[in-house]
């Protein structure tokens, strides 16, 4: 392990953005975090999360994919991809981090979408501890320690100094290099640190939230609750919940036609919008009710069915906090699920 | 602190439900938290009493619901409607976007409605209760011991703040007091970006569009915008599309959005207040209204049922397009 | 995927003196959809044309792109071109490469490339035209009129002529309207009723002709060609097929205490009348708010006096609903009421008169007999005092007449007093007026003769205050060329009311869905190119309705109203448009924005069942275009809020496809 | 046509609110004035002249005192032109000048009658002294 | 690399009674005006969708105008007064954006008006070609 003072942070920024881009959360003017491409002088927010989580670094909103030059009546097909460049994602809080793991499960199964692979091997996270969880926070439902957050290299920051720890080649690589501004330390201030956010885990209004009722072989006794229909009866439909969750991975492949040539490329798309997988038939899911549970039983049950057991929620509590009509996943499982227990 | 109580309003809807006024009751309901209330329809008065909710997060407008809901429920739909909620109702009857005869109106007073970022700005993350029944807001979080005080008017949502009007303009009945239109500075942030330069203009807006992740919440929250089809998932409407590719598509999109509501956004705010990625949308709205009452004479949309719009009518003598500009430089 | 032909014309040297024709047709033949593209000299000539047919059977092409001179100039041509090759011809799309290309740009090389964007952008739309047909709606071979004075009389007259059945709808018990009531008409001075009866009693007797007098138009619905009407028909206690006429119930009738309106009240008239002598049709009516056996069942002399045994007590309102090709609209105007103008004592003095009540006082059938006696004292007047201009041009603010000019009063007011003068020359006859304005054929003559051979004092000024003292009216008046205030003792004042429409004129406007100005007139379709034409389709404007008007003036517009409307009934098919608003029922909100722009009434609602996602069903309210009556104008379309509404040849899709093409 | 007294015709203007150009000529001020036989300068001759910028004589015209405000030409014009509120607006033009008080304190005494009530004393102090 | 002379793209809507054949006489009369305007005829101004306007932009143009008949002299009475209203909302819109107001335009030409419309084109194409490309309203996927 090893340790640098706070106050250094800025040149160690300086060392990581002289080999890759640098992103990290920073505070904007109207108060709200995002990750913001470091420049001299910016700094590390100290909020929780960003409204967005990093997902868009790997997997952007749009994307060009391929791109068809027409002249006269010929076409002529053009590979648009650049080679990625390398980039540092800096201050990811554990449960993105753990959202990643959803995703390679599903861009880097076969076939491969190597739009995401090839930003995955020039990305390097670096992730850091949270040490004040809020209400929305249940992480450690999906076994997720807010303490110890996976990554390249995990970090956790006391009032003074940022302790780093390498769990990766590519991240002892990167922490080889900022050797110059960092030193090695014990574990000893860390470890207290892990302790008192256990200790304020568990003090979270959801902390007893758990997944028993959920996971692989569901779908018969959940697919026709009734209770879905309450439930997603005043959804809006829109894709707020979809485009904010660090896990969603759903895509549309759409063309636009430039007037001199068209432009293939993809863009995330919402199960809760009501043109999503749109085919010459017609929606397979044509009421809100059927989305609603279709987003739901994905993260619940369809996902772990097909990926060993593996939720696709990591409890970032990002839709909870920005749903317009405050329906979500917590009070799905609470209301769905709640019925096996009781 | 609203001054109509939760009892009060689960005592006139049970009384409606039992006499058969109603068959339902479109009201809040309560969530995990003491701020995140979902909208719900109630049946019974058992349901009412274990989770309808009135306190100061309950700004949802349920005015939109009706166009689906009168269509699907039976008897009459009880709706418990804030000053500003009568005027997206009034605006929709305008529209003939649902019955009126279906809907049993109560109109209820409000004292503002609470924003939620700014109750935490205040009292910090990890907030396990908040009591709205005091005269101030009482913040518990898991973090202190003594629950945080807040007064309520430092944390009134940006639409409260300049609520422009107390005064039901539709009702079958009122709980109450009514109030009076206000005359509110709503206009003020929209002059400020009026007085800026040409660049300073573009700055702004291309910043605060720029975050935009198209998740339509600002449309499909807003009770104006109840197509059968929006023109924005339409795919022959060349308009159609998922996510803004670029800075033009991010103003396309709010420039579309915006006009297909002008002179009929009643200015609800709700478009702002969902809105993930707090982009003031609500400016581009205003915008428009203050442009109407400046061009055309005041005109507050679903003031009355049944007025025209001002897109929808005309004088002859009406400013021209380029005279927009001149009055702009006096 | 169409099969576009591609004709770039050369129009002599007119196009290709600035355009390289070769080029661009060259140019155009790659574009996507067009398997055909060639130039030629004169298109239009017959050559060209056959090149065109030719082309269409060679290459099997759908549609056509023909890069020449302006649409305005041969559209047509080429739309005809199109159908004898047997393509629909609303595949044809003009890119116009004369009058905005090669005649406004000196260089070749700048007018060869902007032809071929207009070709491109042609091209980009034909490729979504779709074959449009004209919609067809039968036409009722039936005219109606509403309103029977001198505009609707002459008007069905006309049409009648030309062989087509006509109603004429009036409200009160005979036709004849105000012209009826008038005593002389300038400027040849001919007797009214010597001209109007004669005209009355050919609409009788002619039986292409039906009068429902005493009634009113209740319902309107339907469109161009296909109007269904209710009219009312006010019971009149009387049997209109039996009465003969013949007067012996209004001399018996014991209630005469009824003020007469066809004299303006100025005398009384009987319960159960006949208004006037010539009266059409000359049938007796019971007035119900006085006669008593209506009343309170006691009397019945009327009944027993009728010899024909015409009166019928218990008679009821009866609907009738006709159906009609074509609505005339003849409402006609009245004098505005005198109440708010308190200064020239209109109603403190029975000496103060409107002009209509002269015309009344003169008339040998009036009151007086024809004789000039004021009401008071039925004596002779010897100073008569004429005011011009009151309640008309005056100020919106002032809220008490009308803005415009009411254009007879001072035709009408000179011919008041050259009679006055020439009757009675010991009278004195002052005008007080503003302006004279006598724009009219040997109208300023008739006026300059009132001044200079009848004597008729003309002052330029106005009457501030009329005061009634003993029996003389104290008019105090202005001067303004002598810059003195005059002080006159007049016998009898006579007030030049201005006119506005009929009270009947904006509830039938709404039933119409004929737009009507602020001042309630009818609007014309163009002020200049379509004056007897309301924008509504079908609906035509005759008379005063449309604006103040004489008799002439009025007769010939009743005319030319007539002429619409023959011209209309004549066809047997109305063929529409095809280029009109369509909506998409799957897509509309029902919200009624876009009928509130139409300026046609195009526009209805319907509710219709729909099947919704959720496999239930739901009745959703939405807009139905009929086809007949929309022009195409768009207006909708951009109101549309869900973009439901589309314009057919104008389509969204192909519009941005013109501009995508022209951005390219 | 040369204007020389633009700044004032404008103020006049403003402080009346009147606008001359509705004029149309008709005389019914006047026609309905009853101080006309005493003024030399007749209401319709203000809306003309003060249009035309001919103030000065309506200045220093008795025409001024009078007008008695009773608005019958404001009333009875067509066009609502408000002929008295110009009036009104060039006598206070007049008193407003230093020393042009067209009452003065001192020539009272000399009015005074028991028959004047003091509330036309003092509303004539209002109207014709600054 | 060699630089391209810039050129404005101004497309130009025109009502088919009275702007286009305003345009059609101004080309009779011979009157030039500079060939960068193109024109797409509607059947009436009120049929141009704000959409229209600001997919030419999307498109590369940099100016759009609308003409239509005089206040009053619609061929369908009235469209040009709801034109006049949506486009002076729209243009204001635009420019609290920031976006350059020289850059739309609403003008009246009556099919009488050729010297007008010639008049209007190359003053407008003047006003557009000096802000030069436009920049702020562009989508540059369009970009050749």
């Amino acid at each position: 392990m090893r340790k640098c003072s706070l106050d250094s942070m800025n040149l160690v920024f300086a060392e990581i953005a002289k080999a890759a881009s640098l992103y990290l959360p920073v505070d904007g003017k109207d108060g709200k975090t995002a990750y913001t491409k470091w420049e001299d002088g910016l700094t590390w927010s100290n909020s929780l999360n960003t409204v967005r989580g990093p997902k868009d670094f790997f997997f952007p909103q749009t994307e060009n994919l391929v791109e068809f030059k027409t002249s006269g009546k010929n076409i002529e097909i053009i590979d648009t991809r650049s080679a990625s460049e390398d980039f540092v994602v800096f201050g990811v809080r554990a449960c993105d981090v753990k959202s990643f793991d959803v995703l390679d499960r599903v861009f880097l199964k076969e076939p491969t979408d190597s739009y995401y692979a090839s930003r995955r091997a020039h990305g390097i996270l670096i992730a850091a501890a949270c040490t004040r969880p809020t209400e929305t926070c249940f992480c450690q439902t999906f076994g997720i320690d807010a303490a110890s957050p996976a990554g390249d290299i995990s970090i956790w920051k006391t009032e003074t100094e940022v302790f780093w720890q390498s769990n990766t080649e590519k991240g002892a690589a990167l922490l080889e290099k900022l050797s110059a501004l960092t030193e090695e330390c014990s574990t000893e201030a860390v470890d207290a640190q892990k302790e008192k956010i256990a200790a304020t885990m568990k003090k979270l209004p959801l902390a007893d939230l758990s997944t028993d009722a959920f996971g692989a072989g569901k779908t018969k006794q959940y697919f026709d609750a009734p209770e879905w229909k309450e439930l997603s009866e005043s959804c809006l439909g829109c894709g707020t919940c979809t485009f904010v969750c660090p896990t969603c991975q759903c895509y549309d492949i759409k063309d636009f036609n430039t007037g001199n040539g068209v432009i293939r490329f993809r863009c995330w798309d919402s199960c809760m919008y009501s043109d999503f997988t749109k085919m010459s038939a017609g929606q397979p899911r044509l009421t809100q009710t059927e989305r609603f549970r279709q987003r739901f039983m994905h993260k619940l049950v369809y996902f772990p069915e097909n990926n060993d057991g593996m939720f696709s929620c990591v409890g970032c509590g990002r839709c909870l906090a920005k749903c317009p009509i405050s329906m979500n996943i917590v009070k799905v499982m609470k209301t769905i699920g709640g019925k096996e227990n009781a | 602190m609203q001054k109509i109580t939760r009892d009060q309003l689960i005592e006139k809807a049970a009384s409606l439900l039992a006499n058969g006024t109603v068959s339902c009751v479109l009201g809040w309901q309560k969530g995990e938290f003491d701020y995140d209330i979902t909208p719900a329809v109630f049946e019974t008065e058992d349901e009412l009493k274990a989770n309808f909710v009135w306190n100061d997060f309950c700004g949802a407008n349920f005015s939109k619901y009706l166009v689906s809901k009168t269509k699907k429920c039976e008897g009459k739909i009880l709706v418990f409607l804030k000053p500003c909620d009568t005027y997206s109702f009034n605006q929709l009857l305008t529209e003939h976007r649902f019955d009126r005869e279906k809907v049993y109106a109560v109109g209820i007073p409000c004292e503002g409605m609470a924003d939620i970022a700014k109750v935490k700005a205040i009292a910090g993350d990890g907030i396990s209760a908040i009591d709205c029944s005091g005269e101030k807001l009482a913040v518990t979080t898991i973090y202190e011991d003594a629950p945080v005080m807040i007064d309520a008017k430092d944390v009134l949502a940006e639409r409260c703040v300049n609520c422009k009007s107390k005064k039901h303009v539709a009702y079958d009945e009122l709980i109450g007091e009514d109030g009076d239109v206000i005359d509110s500075a709503r206009f003020d942030e929209v002059a400020k970006i009026e007085a800026m330069t040409p660049d300073e203009r573009f700055a702004f807006w291309q910043n605060e569009l720029s975050r935009c992740i198209r998740c339509n919440a600002c449309r499909d929250i807003c009770p104006a915008c109840t197509c059968e089809k929006c023109v924005f998932g339409n795919p022959n409407s060349s308009l159609e599309n998922k996510s803004p590719a670029n800075s033009f598509e991010e103003k396309m999109f709010h420039i579309i959005r915006a006009f297909h509501v002008a002179g009929r956004c009643t200015d609800c705010g709700e478009c702002s207040r969902v809105c993930p990625q707090h982009i003031p949308l609500h400016l581009l709205n205003r915008k428009f209204i203050k442009d109407i009452d400046s061009f055309y004479g005041e005109y507050q949309a679903g003031a009355e049922v049944g007025s025209r719009a001002p897109l929808v009518n005309y004088t002859t003598d009406d400013l021209e397009p380029g005279e927009v500009f001149e009055r702009g430089d006096n | 995927m169409q099969r576009i032909g591609v004709f770039v014309c050369w129009c002599g040297s007119n196009i290709a003196g600035t355009v390289d024709v070769q080029a661009v047709s060259d140019a155009l033949a790659h574009e996507p959809g067009v398997v055909f593209s060639t130039n030629y000299q004169y298109m239009c000539s017959q050559a060209g044309q056959n090149m065109i047919k030719d082309a269409v059977a060679e290459h099997k092409l759908t549609g056509i792109v023909v890069c020449s001179c302006s649409p305005r100039m041969h559209e047509a041509t080429f739309r005809k071109t199109a159908a004898a090759a047997g393509i629909n011809p609303y595949m044809v799309e003009i890119a116009n490469i004369r009058e905005q290309c090669s005649w406004v740009h000196k260089d070749m090389q700048t007018g060869t490339e902007k032809a071929i964007i207009l070709g491109k952008a042609a091209v980009a739309k034909v490729n979504l035209n779709t074959p449009l047909t004209p919609g067809e709606s039968p036409v009722t071979k039936r005219a109606l009129v509403i309103g029977g004075g001198i505009a609707g009389i002459q008007t069905a007259l006309d049409i009648a002529d030309a062989g087509f059945p006509v109603d004429i709808v009036e409200k009160k018990p005979t036709i004849g309207g105000k012209m009826a009531q008038l005593d002389k008409t300038f400027p040849t001075l001919d007797c009214a009723a010597c001209i109007l009866t004669p005209k009355m009693v050919d609409v009788a007797q002619n039986d292409k002709i039906r009068i429902f007098s005493y009634s009113e138009v209740t319902d309107v619905k339907g469109f161009v060609g296909n109007f269904d009407v209710t009219i009312k028909k006010h019971a009149r206690y009387v049997k209109e097929d039996i009465c003969t006429g013949c007067g012996a119930c209004t001399e018996k009738c014991p209630m005469k205490k009824v003020p007469n309106e066809f004299n303006l009240g100025m005398d009384n008239r009987s319960a159960i009348y006949i208004p006037f002598a010539q009266a059409v049709p000359k049938v007796a009516t019971i007035d119900p708010n006085y006669c008593n056996m209506l009343k309170n069942g006691k009397c019945g002399v009327c009944s027993k006096v009728c010899a024909a045994g015409a009166i019928d007590y218990t008679q009821k309102d009866e609907f009738i609903e006709e159906k009609y090709g074509a609505i005339v609209v003849a409402t006609g105007f009245n004098p505005i009421s005198m109440d708010k103008f308190d200064e020239f004592a209109y109603n403190q003095s029975k000496d103060v008169i409107t002009s209509l009540e002269f015309e009344r006082l003169t008339n040998a059938a009036g009151p007086t007999a024809g004789k000039l006696l004021r009401p008071s004292d039925l004596k002779h007047p010897h100073t008569i005092v004429f005011v011009q201009c009151v309640g008309s041009r005056c100020d919106a603010c002032a809220e008490k007449g009308k803005e415009y000019c009411s254009k007879i009063c001072c035709m009408y007011t000179a011919k008041h007093a050259m009679l006055t003068r020439d009757k009675y020359p010991d009278t004195e006859v002052y005008v007080f007026y503003i302006d004279v304005r006598t724009p009219g054929k040997n109208f300023d003559e008739f006026y300059r003769r009132a001044v200079e051979e009848y004597g008729v004092h003309y002052i330029k000024g106005m009457v501030g205050k009329v005061t009634p003292e003993g029996d003389k009216l104290k008019v105090q008046a202005s001067d303004l060329l002598a810059n003195k205030q005059l002080h006159i003792d007049a016998d009898l004042v006579v007030l030049a009311a201005a006119i506005e429409p009929d009270k009947s004129a904006r509830p039938l406007a709404t039933m119409l869905t004929a737009s009507m100005d602020t001042n309630d007139f009818f609007t014309e379709a163009h002020p200049k190119l379509r004056p007897v034409e309301s924008p509504t389709a079908g609906v035509f404007l005759s008379g005063a309705c449309q604006g103040p008007k004489d008799i002439p003036e009025t007769v010939s517009q009743a005319g030319a109203a007539a002429s619409k409307v023959i011209g209309l009934l004549a066809k047997d098919k109305l063929t529409g448009n095809p280029c009109v608003a369509s909506s998409n029922e799957l897509m509309c909100n029902g919200c009624s924005t876009c009928e509130r722009v139409c300026p046609y009434g195009a526009i209805t609602y319907e509710n219709k069942e729909f099947r919704m996602p959720d496999r239930t069903t739901a009745i959703r309210r939405i807009a139905v275009v009929n086809p007949a009556v929309c022009q195409g104008c768009g207006c909708c379309t951009v109101a549309c809020p869900s973009g439901a509404m589309d314009l057919r040849g104008f389509a969204n899709s192909q519009i941005i496809a013109e501009v995508d093409a022209i951005c390219k | 046509m040369h204007n020389k007294n633009q700044y004032l015709q404008e103020e006049l203007l403003r402080t009346s609110g009147v606008n001359p150009k509705k004029c149309m000529r008709c005389g019914k001020c006047s026609a309905t004035c009853p101080a006309y036989d005493e003024m030399e300068y007749h209401p319709h001759q203000f809306v003309n002249m003060v249009e035309s910028g001919d103030i000065e004589p309506l200045l220093n015209s008795k025409s001024l005192y009078r007008c008695l405000s009773c608005f019958a030409c404001i009333d009875r014009c067509p066009r609502g032109v408000e002929p008295a509120k110009l009036v009104e607006a060039v006598r206070l033009a007049a008193i407003r000048k230093q020393g042009a008080n067209h009452l003065k304190a001192d020539d009272v005494p000399a009015m005074l009658d028991d028959d004047i009530p003091q509330q036309a004393l003092v509303s004539a102090f209002r109207k014709y002294a600054k | 690399m060699q630089v391209k002379e810039y050129k404005p793209l101004i497309v130009a809507f025109c009502c088919n009674w009275c702007s286009y054949a305003g345009a059609d006489l101004a080309g009779n009369n011979r009157l030039n005006y500079p060939a960068d305007v193109k024109i797409i005829r509607v059947p009436c101004s009120c049929r141009v969708n704000p959409m229209f306007v600001l997919r030419a932009f999307q498109r590369g143009a940099d100016g759009v105008i609308l003409c239509g008949c005089h206040p009053g002299d619609c061929h369908y009475t009235s469209g040009n007064y709801y034109t006049r209203r949506r486009m002076a909302l729209l243009f204001s819109m635009l420019d609290y954006l920031g976006i350059e107001k020289e850059r739309t335009r609403v003008e009246w030409v009556s099919a009488a008006e050729g010297a007008k419309f010639a008049a209007t084109m190359n003053d407008f194409a003047e006003k557009v070609a000096a802000l030069g490309e436009n920049k702020r309203l562009e989508d540059l996927r369009c970009k050749r």
